[in-house]
């Protein structure tokens, strides 16, 4: 479902990341680790396409990155669900209106929007800030808020970049468990994480990058 | 991804960026109205050009021995010629009372008969009050038995007509260049307000909006500030016109059409401009 | 915090937001253009307005039996009055010659003498040509010994005078609003890159940087982009200045005041708008 | 050095923390913990005057929030060392400049501060980085500069928020190093954290937030 043959990728001439292989089938749940400018975040953007891989191929879901059409990004994305490292919440709407524009961007009615968005913002314990803006929240607030938009499509995989860095103890197990949950219906899981505590915790494949390759361990 | 979800977006962008918005609609209105005041001068201008064009005349002395009678019927002949507008017939005894207001002094005072000649006073049709046509009408009238003479104010006609070209030049010139200068204002408006949320276009698209997802509503911002803006001009020009009416020129005119073209000025630059600005973001992976 | 670090900073700010400040100076320099165009205008109507009431004459007719000789002095008694400019004496002949052109007939092929007086033509000194210092001067010719009568184009003097005011108030007013509306363009568009940076503002003040430390390179950003945007104008009205002197109208002035004038309202326009802009992020907390 | 008594805060009618007293003397070192959202970085913006209290007064250095005038804050946040948590970097300026500018604004004069810089940009491990702008840096890599940012001026007290929430183990260690050796020479910090490893792994005095109100532990 996930798969990189031979990946090399650069950003400016510089190269970052060399010769990465490996699938991720559907319904499984790995982590990535690796230092701190690794090269995890860029992994995770090649698979949404924001970058394109200097040499190798990445196919994803039945999109190829060396066909793939630039019309056709969308819908690649609208299959991910991506917790973004930043968050990337749109900081003019509401907590609300960001989690629905996920949906909104496929069309789903208004009455189905608010049911969906309601529920996962009740699971990551938010529905009392649904109208607040990103300004108006906290650190672990804004992490759930993207994580929550993430996951209201019920996409067939979800990348996690560092989902719980700005989160306590307790919301970091909560989140485990939702994702947990979510991946025993069967949705896929890529996290890029440094908290090791949470691996030893919720054990899974690991796919460790140092020095722009990768090792599984 | 229907229209009305697009139409209440674009409206509640307008909302977001609240600051943004009114800036370009306030300089939307300002740059239009400019444009309207413009255009409506130059409607104006016009008018009393062609007011001045109506006066254009030729003189046509007939025979000192042409008496009243013969001159009515030259000045038939002459009204029956192409190009010619209103026919004025001079009897010799109204020259007579021109001389007097002219020169202070009456014929009578030292003739006992009139020696001033009849004359016939033609308008150029409208359209015709060019130098050449009026030569032209000079030249056929030249044939008319019992016309001695054609008076015309050949530098006059000569200098109406060059000015007139020349205020059509610059009026039509600087009007283009305003009309520019004044997209280009409002374009580089719109385009910093998009600029400015850049990073709002990016993230649209990284959850997976297509382009036309995020233009559309985009656009209709555009359209709406375009056309408050022209609303706002439209208003403002109108307030104007009165003023001037009431309190210098009765005479002013303006039309449905000045505030129709600022209208559809304002919503193309906003829609266009709007569109050209956001493809900028869009172009990328 | 030296004014060198706020001017090294300033330029450096310029690049930071490259497409944002190449917006400012264009809309700058074509809004600056507008108004440059628009007072070289204003000269040049302006002159020829001069030039135009330069014409006003006042026509002495002076009695009938009053020979060259007399009337010559009495156009020297004329000449010596207050605000009474350049003076023609015409002779009896030269009246004669007149009606000839006039009227298409010589006086002599009806009379043997010449019945048409002798007459002065007086042109008002400047800065004299208005209805009230004609009258005043008539009045006081009037009670010169030999003259006769004195004829003036009143209606002619009322239009145009008339008109002076009207084209000096459009202009004037016209002027001060196409100013106003530059100003506001021109402190929107800047209003709107600072809106864009508020972001940097704030994290800046975070970070320990008193107001004036964050304004200074936004004044001299303003700066720059005031005086570049005016340069540009400035050269923009220059080479059209050049092509239309070449191509329609060799006579057409224009003045380094003008092209300071742009400098200055650029430059003034840019540093107070940064001011004001910037101010706004720096009230609070 | 840091004195709150009974400290009220609220945002937008919405009262965040309630009867907050507490001291931090010179050369203190001191974590806040609690959940997301329980005002832990709230606390941090008062120090800095980003916010005042709504009751109470909070005493920093020799200034008092009840009567610092506006145009001495700039002078009270340059003694001041701030992570922030969601970094606050200037994006329009390099790695380079970014720290640098914690220093422009005191007015030191350049050879000082490209010295200084250097240094603190070898302490956290991104001297190769210096002339990458934010964006071009991945997340971990941020908050290394916006530490570097904090302790660039040798402040009296470093408040760290959440200061190694993108960063994995092993730089995480090196900046609780740097932390802990600036303060052995007497710098104090005031530090929010999640991350129960670390301060195990440090331990240091721990003022606990919870329903707005604080507990030492
Ligand atoms: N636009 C860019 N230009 C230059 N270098 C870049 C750019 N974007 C990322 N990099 C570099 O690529 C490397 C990998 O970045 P990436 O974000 O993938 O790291 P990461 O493993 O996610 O690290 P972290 O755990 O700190 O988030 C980093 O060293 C970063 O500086
Ligand atoms: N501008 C605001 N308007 C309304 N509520 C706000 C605003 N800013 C913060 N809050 C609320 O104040 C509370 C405390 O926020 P704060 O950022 O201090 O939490 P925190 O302890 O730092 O959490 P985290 O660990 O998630 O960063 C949060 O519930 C947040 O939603
Ligand atoms: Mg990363
Ligand atoms: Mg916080």
């Amino acid at each position: 479902m996930i798969e990189f043959y031979n990946v090399y990728a650069d950003i400016d001439t510089k190269i970052i990341l060399s010769n990465i292989s490996f699938r991720l089938v559907k319904g499984e749940f790995a982590y990535i680790i690796g230092p701190s400018g690794a090269g995890k975040s860029t992994i995770l953007r090649m698979i949404y396409m924001d970058l394109y891989p200097k040499e190798g191929m990445i196919i994803i879901d039945k999109y190829s990155s060396a066909k793939i059409k630039k019309s056709d990004i969308p819908y690649l994305r609208r299959g991910l669900g991506v917790i973004f490292q930043d968050f990337k919440l749109l900081h003019d709407r509401n907590v609300f209106e960001n989690v629905a524009f996920a949906m909104r961007v496929t069309g789903t009615k208004t009455p189905e929007i608010k049911r969906r968005v309601f529920k996962v913002l009740a699971e990551v314990n938010l529905s009392n800030k649904r109208n607040h803006y990103p300004d108006e929240l906290s650190g672990g607030e804004k992490q759930r808020v993207a994580i929550a938009r993430a996951i209201v499509n019920k996409p067939f995989i979800i990348l996690a970049d560092e989902p719980t860095g700005n989160l306590d103890r307790a919301n970091s197990y909560e989140i485990m468990e939702i994702l947990e949950r979510i991946n025993r219906q069967g949705t896929a899981i890529l996290m890029a994480t440094h908290d090791e505590h949470l691996i030893k915790k919720y054990p899974h494949r690991m796919l460790y990058i140092k020095n722009g390759t990768m090792v599984e361990r | 991804m229907s229209f009305w979800f697009s139409l209440r977006e674009g409206i509640k962008g307008l909302g977001r960026a609240k600051l943004a918005s009114l800036i370009t609609i306030s300089s939307t209105s300002f740059a239009l109205f400019l444009v309207g005041l413009f255009i409506n001068f130059s409607v104006n201008v016009n008018y009393l050009i062609d007011d001045f064009r109506s006066r254009i005349e030729l003189e046509i002395f007939l025979e000192a021995d042409i008496q009243n009678q013969a001159g009515i019927e030259i000045s038939k002949r002459i009204a029956a010629l192409e190009s010619v507008g209103e026919v004025t017939f001079i009897s010799k005894e109204e020259a007579a009372k021109r001389f007097e207001e002219e020169f202070g002094r009456s014929v009578y005072d030292v003739l006992d008969t009139n020696p001033l000649p009849s004359s016939v006073i033609v308008k150029m049709k409208t359209g015709f009050q060019t130098l050449e046509h009026i030569t032209g009408l000079a030249n056929k009238i030249y044939l008319i038995d019992g016309v001695s003479d054609i008076v015309y104010q050949r530098n006059f006609i000569l200098l109406i007509t060059r000015y007139i070209n020349i205020v059509y030049l610059i009026g039509i010139s600087s009007g283009v260049l305003l009309i520019f200068i004044a997209v280009v204002l409002l374009y580089n408006t719109i385009r910093l307000t998009i600029l400015a949320r850049s990073d709002i276009i990016e993230i649209m698209k990284l959850v997976g909006a297509t382009k036309s997802f995020v233009r559309r509503p985009f656009l209709i911002e555009g359209f709406i500030q375009g056309a408050s803006g022209a609303v706002i001009s439209g208003l403002m020009l109108y307030g104007l016109m009165l003023l001037i009416r009431k309190f210098f020129y009765a005479g002013l005119i303006d039309s449905l059409e000045i505030y129709g073209s600022l209208l559809l000025l304002g919503t193309v630059i906003g829609v266009i401009s709007s569109k050209l600005s956001i493809s900028r973001y869009l172009q990328e992976i």
